[in-house]
């Protein structure tokens, strides 16, 4: 893929463009965006894909006033407008789900169909427990064997990689806080415009997700008007990464002309 | 040259060390047996009042969910203070600035101590050390920024006088601020900033504030006073900074004779060693900035956490973040810290913690206070400029603290990672 | 019976009412004398103190930008209260909940002045009055909403002792909640509500908490009392009320003679009167329901604001909101009132405002304390079960406060506008 | 013109709706809407007006979720499609142009044109100045001569009005203040999202306005990519009520096919 950076809304955005074919908007998790990831090879032969990364991920500025999700979903309007779309078709993982949900309730029309994998966003549950577990909260171990089905295969190795690449997974990990913190990993108001979103939709789950659990994804899935839930097996909260293989064929068999 | 008494009031009956991950934030609160607890506030209050009565200021803190410091709303014992005290200037360092939501009612609460002490309030404001996030629930990233928006509005609050006036900012909004009372001191108490950072004690320093520091040894307070002092001259301030703009903050312990000290000094370690924190809490996303964690990732480890795991009292004083010994000796290990990062006009005394006892306590206070302190107040008088090193030590002494200026990338994270107390000292 | 010393620590040397629109919210602070105010906080902390040693409880409060209750931080008084007095019990009345934004800052002050006092405090909770809201920068609409998620937030935190828990709800959210200290008392301290309508009261009672109420005479006070004795009873807690669930603040002046009580009495109206407070600081939109705010478009008037106008010490003691003559008086005066409400365990008593000097004041605490409160406490004891209408006089008493429940638009204002303390009834 | 019910988005909501032509919405102001002011009948002339009852004003229901004007603009947008219109233009006045303001940047296709009369919703000025004078911290008289031109003529008659209308009143008040206590009559993201407003736009002031200064007023349409200001003389904040053939012009000249 290739990465620009496009001046747009007051951000200088990063974005990875590849692949032809119907176009797709990727938006990623909290841990940024790597087009080394096997599946994105899968998804740029079937698709013109489009990834940003977020306002302060990967090499995104970040400017002041920026400070939640709610800012990014306007800004990836702009994105749309400026790439000169109608519609795109658009998967959105964990946060990147959340930004994802915020954009089919403002203009659904420019959604053609969506994709939401492991997204957070909405609280559904009591208010004396968490929807999603505290990952600030807990040691960096107890977090991966949340995100992971096999988390001794994702364990971060900081040897192997590059103060840049130290610097951008250190960043990324700050601007998730500064989105997610209060309230904690959702907007209060989401539930209430999900309505809104009436395009054909997906939510993906990694079988062994310890973040976003099954019961919160059917919940998430029934204040959209038209979703399916799919899930896949050996797969943590990031199946794109652990299992790229059925997740493309799970976007493929779903983001069909 | 003043010197204050600071404790904690530590809650130090706990279970064993292995048997909880963190001191802080998670540690049940079942083990806090609340009468023992009012037994050691009783007595921390006693301490208190002894150094007033031996000539001490007062000085207190805040810190929440941990047995550290068992004082989550300091504004509260700062009351108490004010009224069981009669003459000791009462400092609070500090109110943790973008932890607290209601910046007017921080103003409201030190302006009301401020009447309640007859002018003896000064009023410390601290960014919050990164164990306060989560009790708190606040947001670790852009904590500076809160910080000083919150500063400003306190001291709009505390100096408009002719009716309600409007804050519509970028964290906090207020219409119609007027507070009652207003302060007694005009135009407002003194205010005290920590910072471990040169860009936080040129800030600091460009306001006129005073800074203190926190057991930063030799060469970094010297570099935070040395930003401080150019801050304050390029603010147009003067060329001259007053001395008693600076002040430091050591463990300090006298005793007759070296050994009973060093028993003493010992002991006072506990502020050093007893903080096991949770590494999720000691450094939560955004609050030091990404060259700092980058570094951290590789490996790089607080110098005082280096220390804590084989701390003894001789490395903390060759250290310059201990004062301990007889009189002639503690009165020789302050002059050379003095010396060395250019003078302070107050000198912040840790003299409580963990399981030194009341008697322990008080001793050290009167020791010092009887057999020190005169020395200082004459030797080191108010009046001095700081920065004027006409004297300074041919060599450097041995420092745990590395100076940050050395290496670029540690400069930036201290400079962001700026108006940190005790805590992050104790912990980061 | 339990009787309340209760002062408002008010600054009464302000310049003529006719100078300024608003004794709150807006009066300039440079009309506040920090010299004398310091002065009357000496005072005013001496008469909770003589009141102690006469045997009574101290009870305190919180206002905002006002002359009429210098204390902006309840728990700074509070606190000092804990230290300066050795065994009355310490009632805030109260923490105005929809204004601070930190709930669980509220449950770690109050903890922490519960372990200061060794648990002496009582844990007032109200929802904050009118005026309060533009000081507060508080949203004046769905105040009770947030009041009571505030409340459950602080008792969760309170009761909760195994580790962090969390609360993500409708206008507060906080993960890892785990204070220290935690309180004194086991679970936790009494929890005091003020309301002045039946929906409150009820809500009150369901919880068993203690419901006080401010100057509602008697028909309303009974009409209050019931509403509490019915939401306990439905909420399963048993038939019997006990008696110290419920309380009342009068205005209370002792005397040796009829003439000197009522001259202190006449003192003491200052309450009452010098409340001069703009329309939109006593009405903020949707602090009061709807039909109420027809109601006054059409020119109601709070009955206190009617009974202001004219105020005098013999209609406030037929409105049954002051008791003042001698001790005989008194007592029938009290008794007359309890018998009609259905009886309660707290006198909670308005003994100092404005212009009342310090010895009239401490005649009036002293005559109160020895010649009327050891009568009380063996006449009414606190075994008592309330709302026992043996003998409800014949004839209902002249009444100021219309009894709601007359009219169906007053009640269901009266309902919404629950928790509100003093303030509301001064000045709505 | 016809009052009706429609239960949308969570609300019951009251909609005026008369006229033939062009499809116009009509915010209205914290006032609420009276169709009987006589620039109602020049519109429904012109135009089909369709004028929803905010929220918590009128006789419209207010969720409990409800508390800020942005889940207003989500709730029109649902109102736009239940319509079946794909354009509309939109007229705001005061809180109602912040709502307007608000659609204009979630699905600027929705809007044809767009017009702001006296209206809130950006913060431009300096932190210690508020950029809207206090309308809760002034007495009523106060208020109505920053609202009017010619206060005299606008003072309300309780005694003129039924409980019902009075009713209205006091919660239309009530309404207003929860939408705009804090932050006070604005949203402080909103001047990032303004430039994706791309429809032709005129911002319209009452000359004697005390409550949206001319100042503001520049300094909100230099937010929007393509505005006009037109002002209105003896008019304050609610020119349209004020001098309704004048304002009617000014709607007549820009709504125009």
């Amino acid at each position: 893929m290739q990465a620009k950076t496009i001046a747009i809304g007051g951000v200088d955005l990063e974005v990875f463009e590849g692949g032809t074919g119907r176009p797709l908007l990727f938006l990623h998790s909290g841990q940024g965006f790597d087009p080394a990831h096997p599946f994105v090879a899968g998804l740029t032969a079937g698709y013109r894909v489009v990834a940003p990364s977020h306002p302060g991920f990967g090499k995104s500025s970040l400017p002041d006033w920026i400070d939640n999700v709610d800012d990014i979903a306007y800004l990836y309007l702009d994105l749309i407008d400026q790439l000169g779309l109608d519609t795109v078709d658009v998967i959105g993982c964990s946060i990147g789900g959340w930004i994802a949900a915020e954009i089919a309730t403002k203009s659904p029309e420019r959604i053609a169909r969506l994709t939401l994998v492991g997204p957070v966003g909405v609280k559904t549950g009591p208010a004396n427990k968490l929807d999603v577990p505290d990952i600030f909260a807990k040691p960096l171990e107890e977090v991966n064997a949340l995100l992971f089905h096999d988390p001794d295969k994702f364990r971060m190795d900081p040897s192997a990689l590059t103060d840049e690449q130290l610097s951008i997974a250190v960043r990324n990990r700050e601007s998730l806080a500064l989105l997610s913190w209060e309230p904690y990993m959702h907007n209060p108001k989401l539930k209430h415009r999900l309505h809104r979103a009436t395009m054909p939709s997906q939510l993906i789950r990694g079988e062994s997700d310890g973040v976003v659990s099954q019961a919160y994804l059917e919940r998430y899935a029934a204040l959209l008007p038209d979703a399916r839930i799919v899930t896949i097996p050996e797969a943590g909260h990031a199946p794109q990464v652990e299992q790229p293989d059925r997740f493309n064929d799970a976007i493929r068999s779903f983001h069909t002309v | 040259m003043r010197a204050w008494h600071f404790t904690e009031t530590a809650y130090p009956y706990l279970p064993p060390e292995d048997e909880y991950p963190s001191i802080r934030v998670t540690l049940p609160n079942k083990h806090y047996d609340p009468v023992k607890g009012a037994a050691l506030y009783d007595r921390y209050i006693d301490e208190w009042l002894i150094a007033e009565d031996e000539g001490l200021e007062i000085m207190l803190n805040e810190h929440h969910q941990t047995a550290t410091c068992v004082d989550p709303a300091g504004p509260l014992m700062l009351a108490a203070m004010a009224r069981q005290s009669t003459k000791a200037r009462l400092l609070i360092l500090g109110n943790p600035l973008a932890n607290r939501r209601q910046p007017v009612r921080v103003a409201e609460e030190m302006a009301m101590i401020d009447v309640l002490s007859k002018g003896r309030l000064e009023a410390g404001m601290v960014r919050g050390v990164p164990y306060e996030l989560s009790p708190a629930n606040s947001n670790p990233v852009r904590m500076n920024e809160r910080f000083w928006e919150a500063m400003d509005m306190i001291v709009t609050a505390w100096t408009s006088h002719d009716g309600p006036v409007s804050h519509e900012g970028r964290f906090f909004h207020h219409r119609n601020i007027n507070i009652w009372p207003r302060c007694y001191q005009d135009p407002h108490p003194p205010i005290w900033v920590s910072t471990t950072s040169t860009g936080g004690a040129k800030q600091v320093g460009g306001r006129g504030y005073t800074q203190a520091t926190f057991l930063t040894g030799f060469k970094e307070t010297r570099r935070i006073y040395e930003s401080y002092r150019q801050g304050w001259r390029e603010a147009g301030l003067g060329n001259d900074v007053p001395i008693d703009r600076l002040a430091y903050a050591a463990i300090v312990y006298v005793g007759d004779t070296e050994a009973e000290a060093y028993a003493g000094a010992e002991k006072l370690l506990w502020y050093v060693t007893a903080n096991k924190v949770a590494p999720q809490f000691v450094n939560p996303p955004g609050y030091v900035p990404v060259p700092a964690n980058v570094q951290i990732l590789r490996g790089a480890e607080h110098p005082l956490s280096q220390f804590a795991r084989g701390a003894s009292v001789e490395a903390a004083i060759e250290a310059g973040f201990m004062m301990a010994g007889t009189p002639d000796q503690v009165y020789e290990q302050f002059k050379r810290h003095y010396d060395y990062v250019g003078g302070y006009g107050h000198l912040l005394i840790m003299g409580q913690a963990g399981f030194l006892e009341h008697d322990e306590t008080v001793r050290g206070i009167r020791n010092f206070a009887r057999e020190v302190y005169p020395r200082l107040q004459e030797e080191f008088p108010d009046t001095t400029v700081s920065g004027n090193f006409g004297d300074v030590p041919p060599e450097p002494p041995r420092d745990f603290i590395p100076a940050p200026g050395e290496d670029h990338v540690a400069q930036e994270a201290g400079d962001a990672a700026n108006m940190t107390p005790l805590g992050a000292a104790r912990g980061a």
